[in-house]
């Protein structure tokens, strides 16, 4: 309820952003694999204030059935803002906003799926936003992937997420809120690893090709380390439940973060309706 | 909410639960008149909103939010707050949910948990005026269930007092026509708190906290909220349209007040605890 | 559009109620049957100010499918006020009160009857709330059952309903809507004669587990006069169309009204919204 | 209203009325253009609504409520009141009517029924006013089909007409921007009355009243509204696609024009008893 | 935005109207055929400032199956503002009035088609008021005659329509909106040629019975007229696109239009809600 | 929008425009960067919208009109007008459209081409405030589909900031708490232009201004909404799910950022003519 205050700066003197960070430092991130038991598959994510639920349910029958495709699975994507979520209230009923973005986010999941092998079936992907602070469609993208690879639906690879953005001229990672309202523009992607082609891409603001260009380079490399932390979560998962047996995802060696990247990927949210 | 009976459980599991309780036992172990372990988690919602908790209560998992907004009162009550509460059976938390405006269990929830705070005057609405006939703060605590497995009444009456406990907003007041913060921060006026308890009757037994499985093959079920002063300030019948007789209403009212100043301890503690 | 003054006192010196009824007397109550001829079964109800239709429609084919039960008939009931039975104007579109109301109806009525002969199909049982002076959910199950009778759908009883009230830390039968505003709480309930097992039983206001079970035995009585008032509304219906034939109901002596119960019965409703 | 044709009735009862109005007779033994037995219930509402009537015209039953209540006027017209009617085609009243969202159909009786009122502005609108601009009375009736044997058209109609004689409100003053009761009570100022009449086409033959098989079997039907001086105020030909000659539509509007008297009369007549 | 002016005088001292027209006389008509090529058949009209399109689709299979009809084809008529077409934002939602005057628009077209060549399927005729400015019911079916045509549905006949209103006393063709405002009624109709028998009638206002027949016979000449009118376009589209071919119409002539009708016909929607 | 592709299109045709694009030809014989003939008609609804325009792009038409009210602004921004931009894929335009309320085709389309206006802050908001905190401007543009062949977001852009740029209202004050027309006509403060142009990938290819054939069979498309100074204002990947390399995106921003200005100058010359 109460005003938010405009920063004087989003980048002071010393090139540090409010809240601390580098231009090309993300916020913590925590993610955990099968959070909720009903589900057959779930995540959940922490990224700054931003906090998501993902739960996979399926394959399973399709209803209503005129939405039944004869050659594949059909991925739903239902993502929802709790109420409480943001500083005012949202109304319960989906807005159009939750509705475009459920869509983006099913474009951005959908190629690292083999849906053609459940023809007829729906594979549900239900995702609850239940603190938004900035980033909340390139989180959820995170964090369904952990819970469509938890639910065991057969992919060709995890699909990580940032945003990038701008303010003062400075491209920055992962936006927070004041960055987000006050910046000047932001750039949430997903890529497919390892060829990194890109599967989520939307822009506002103000940006030149070569700015856009390099904002798109700076999440591509982001999204490389995203997708470490994602194997790394569904690792830790499998080794408390299976303590001989992670070959569920790829082998690679999840140890050798980089360091240089422990500072970067950012996304903040396009504009609230 | 138990109505799932004839297409979702088969015989076997009717008779095999029927047949635990002849022998005073249940599925999980648990006495008939124990709760499943208690989990609350406080303000997992810091930054957006004014209180928040997640209630575990077993398998089923639940989380509230309050929100506080300036408002109209209604013309009815010009000096009185207002305190709304719904509840959404998110298809997150179970294969039994479904998409789509909020069926018949869903309303229910929502009005029976509304019920307990609004019959017990949870909230002192007088205290949440700011200028009457005009303006006065409106409490919207609001609940998600997360993982379904039976008795979402209880964990949601538990999560949203605790959520309501922990709530703190902005103060208001009115200069020159608008609505500005003062600077100070409130805490909700809790003058009383009716924590719901909701028992299963499965044939002649009665069961506190019924598990999914048990609302599969439950007759019925009656919820009762209990204030601090051990009054009843609600009762709902439904989870089904068996009949109850007398004796196990009785019955029921003894477990849910047996069993009330447990609860009522452990979101007093958790709250205390968290506010250390 | 006036204001509703508050009174004084809802028990006077002498112990009686705003409207002059002894704390256990019911409002004058009026039910006929067959009052609609559209319908497979009907029936009326007045009690004090409160005037109810309920009409029966079934078993008949159920749309939509997807609601169809395999092992009984589907009850579905549909309790509506009109936009005038209220001191303000009541949208036209479905409460959420309407919608808990009409579930709760439906167990009331539920145990009563044998839906399992009529696997597959529907019974409907419309309820339109004409005026609305206080008890509507107790008046509707008691019209209801009458309906369902007149309509022919095969039952164990007729199930008779009745509200218990509190005001001034006295129980009181059947609120009126003064005593349902300033009292101190409202318990409607519904039996299954003879053993008078309790199929709706809901509660607002504050009770001592002492004065519930108290409230609820004088409602269970309550129920019994109530009942009485049924099958005599019901031999009145079949009186007047099959003269020499009585046998539809059961065969208990309708006369003996005890005079103690006939100042008994109450109800109100709950919270509205 | 009409259109059920192909679907519910069979070809022989459709032969079979053609028969018998050839012969100059109706299903029902009524003349061409008599009205089936009318009677108005007053104020079956009393306690609630501020009007109330309930029409029988034969098997067909609804009721009509009026509620007036202080609103604020459209910005186009500041100084005048809002009179509103709506229907709806309550499930209770036939095995034909659905639940749901209403129907064009229900959207159809509501419109036509509320153009009867408007067009011949029935009630002196500018006498609704309590403040220019700011606040005026709104008068919603609001009809309920009870028993559909046909001819919803006329019945709401002459139930909103009786509904509207017999309403009385309290007189409403400002006070201090508050809109206050003065304690007196107000009739509408009802300065005209328009009774819609339909008659139903089935071939070359024109009945007044139609009753449900009637309907099912009618080419269209044509409605017209007919005020206190004999004005027609509103028509509307609908309850089916079949054409009509001018020379039908002549006959339609002596028919109505005839009747129009005897309805007025039975409504007058039913007012003024009741206010003895 | 701005208020409109009510004038002084609907007809002057001339006897003209305030756009200078005769009483009987119609404002400028243009119908074009064929103007959308996604349709199965299409055509615009230009009525004074009135704009409207329609287009047809079918007959083609019918969602719901539930709306289905053994015996015929299903016209389903869908009229609809755009939101800038009149003088205030119109809501997205579709209103009441355009529910209705959807229903009167297909009873106004039914009995011209032969729908029981094509049981089971759906006609569709989509109908978009690009411009309201009076008598946008009657523009809608004589454009959705032509559209009819057009995408080869069988037809006995296309149907003309046309509104006849009143002010001072006079009765007028085809008002404008200052006349529909402020005049004293309104009486849309249709006929189907060559009998003239009526497919829509409505009105309002103050008529009597005498006042109404004449009425009447005017809008029933008027419809001659338009009837020509509509053969004319059609003729002209057909003679586009197939020079030597016709026939698809009646023969008789175009030509001879008669001068006394070219003042004639008006029409003006009825209230709006 | 581009996914019906599995169930509307064969393989054939899918093989088809894939051969022809590997031989740099498409269906309809542009070049991979070719906008097809592009018509503009400004001020259709002349009489009743303060600002329209149709956009023909090849098969596809759209029209778009702009109403401007007066309202309260958001609290959060007193002093700034509200621009609202909405689509509707009306059933007129194509045999895929459906009736019924807006489905994600349509809201995807319509929140898009509002990014496209609202991030490039192509109205000065703050020139449409009447009184601070009270009342100011609400400009609505509104695009109605009337025939779809493909590329319904660049026709829709146009069609809106052609509308926009014809667009004359009245000017309003307020005197005494009234608002009035002063008479005299206000043009919208249009400071920047973006133009959304839209590329489809069809496998190796990158082609602008898809019809609908290749909407059909496209992996996605890309849209790009490019203002006065050649900055990008808006993304957004839609229309299938297909995955794009970087090599393609850069592709893609330089066909658009070439074709922009000649679409930039089709929109300016249409206004300037029609203003003449």
């Amino acid at each position: 309820m109460s005003p938010d205050d405009k920063p004087d700066n989003l980048i002071n003197a010393e090139g540090l952003r409010v809240d601390g960070r580098r231009p090309d430092e993300l916020r913590p991130v925590e993610m955990k694999v099968g959070v909720l038991k009903q589900a057959d598959g779930s995540a959940s994510i922490r990224q700054g204030n931003t906090y998501i639920l993902a739960a996979v349910y399926g394959p399973r029958e399709l209803h209503p059935r005129h939405l039944t495709l004869n050659d594949r699975a059909y991925l739903r994507v239902v993502y929802r803002m709790a109420t409480f979520s943001v500083p005012d209230r949202k109304r319960p009923a989906p807005s159009r906003r939750e509705r475009e973005i459920s869509m983006v986010i099913a474009n951005a999941l959908e190629p690292a799926l083999f849906l053609e092998e459940f023809p007829r079936a729906v594979v549900d992907v239900f995702i609850q936003v239940i603190q938004a602070d900035g980033g909340t469609r390139c989180a959820s993208i995170n964090a369904a992937s952990l819970a469509l690879a938890d639910a065991g639906i057969p992919m060709r690879t995890l699909v990580p997420s940032v945003a990038v953005g701008k303010a003062q001229g400075t491209l920055l990672l992962d936006l927070g809120d004041a960055e987000d309202k006050y910046g000047e523009g932001d750039i949430p992607l997903a890529t497919l690893p390892p060829q990194d082609d890109i599967t989520l891409l939307q822009q506002d603001g103000h940006f030149t090709k070569e700015e856009l260009l390099e904002a798109i380079e700076m999440g591509v490399t982001a999204c490389k380390y995203m997708h470490e932390l994602q194997k790394e979560a569904l690792k830790q998962a499998y080794a408390k439940r299976r303590p001989a047996d992670d070959a569920e995802v790829d082998d690679e060696d999840d140890d050798d973060y980089e360091d240089d990247l422990e500072t970067d990927l950012g996304e903040s949210d396009l504009e609230e309706e | 909410m138990g109505d799932y009976s004839a297409e979702t459980i088969s015989h076997i599991d009717r008779d095999y639960i029927a047949d635990l309780l002849k022998r005073g036992e249940r599925v999980d172990g648990r006495k008939f008149d124990m709760y499943r372990p208690l989990e609350i988690e406080l303000n997992p919602v810091a930054a957006k909103a004014e209180g928040s908790a997640i209630v575990r209560l077993g398998g089923t998992t639940v989380i509230a939010g309050v929100k506080v907004l300036v408002g109209e009162p209604y013309s009815d009550n010009p000096n009185e707050g207002v305190v709304m509460v719904t509840a959404e059976l998110a298809p997150i938390a179970s294969p039994l949910f479904e998409l789509g405006p909020p069926r018949e269990n869903a309303i229910e929830l929502a009005r029976v948990v509304d019920r307990g705070v609004r019959e017990s005057e949870t909230i002192d609405v007088k205290q949440l005026c700011i200028e009457e006939g005009k303006r006065v703060y409106m409490v919207f605590a609001d609940v998600y269930t997360l993982e379904y497995d039976g008795n979402l009444i209880d964990a949601s009456s538990m999560a949203v007092n605790a959520a309501l406990l922990t709530t703190e907003y902005d103060e208001m007041k009115v200069e020159d026509k608008d609505v500005v913060a003062t600077g100070k921060k409130l805490k909700l006026p809790v003058q009383n708190m009716a924590i719901e308890h909701t028992v299963s009757k499965i044939g002649d037994h009665i069961v506190i906290d019924p598990v999914l499985k048990e609302e599969f093959v439950q007759d019925c079920r009656l919820t009762m909220a209990i204030d601090d002063s051990e009054k009843f300030t609600a009762l709902q019948k439904g989870g089904g349209s068996g009949p109850m007789p007398m004796s196990q209403i009785d019955e029921a009212m003894d477990i849910a007040l047996a069993r009330s100043k447990e609860i009522r301890k452990a979101i007093r503690d958790a709250v205390a605890s968290g506010s250390e």
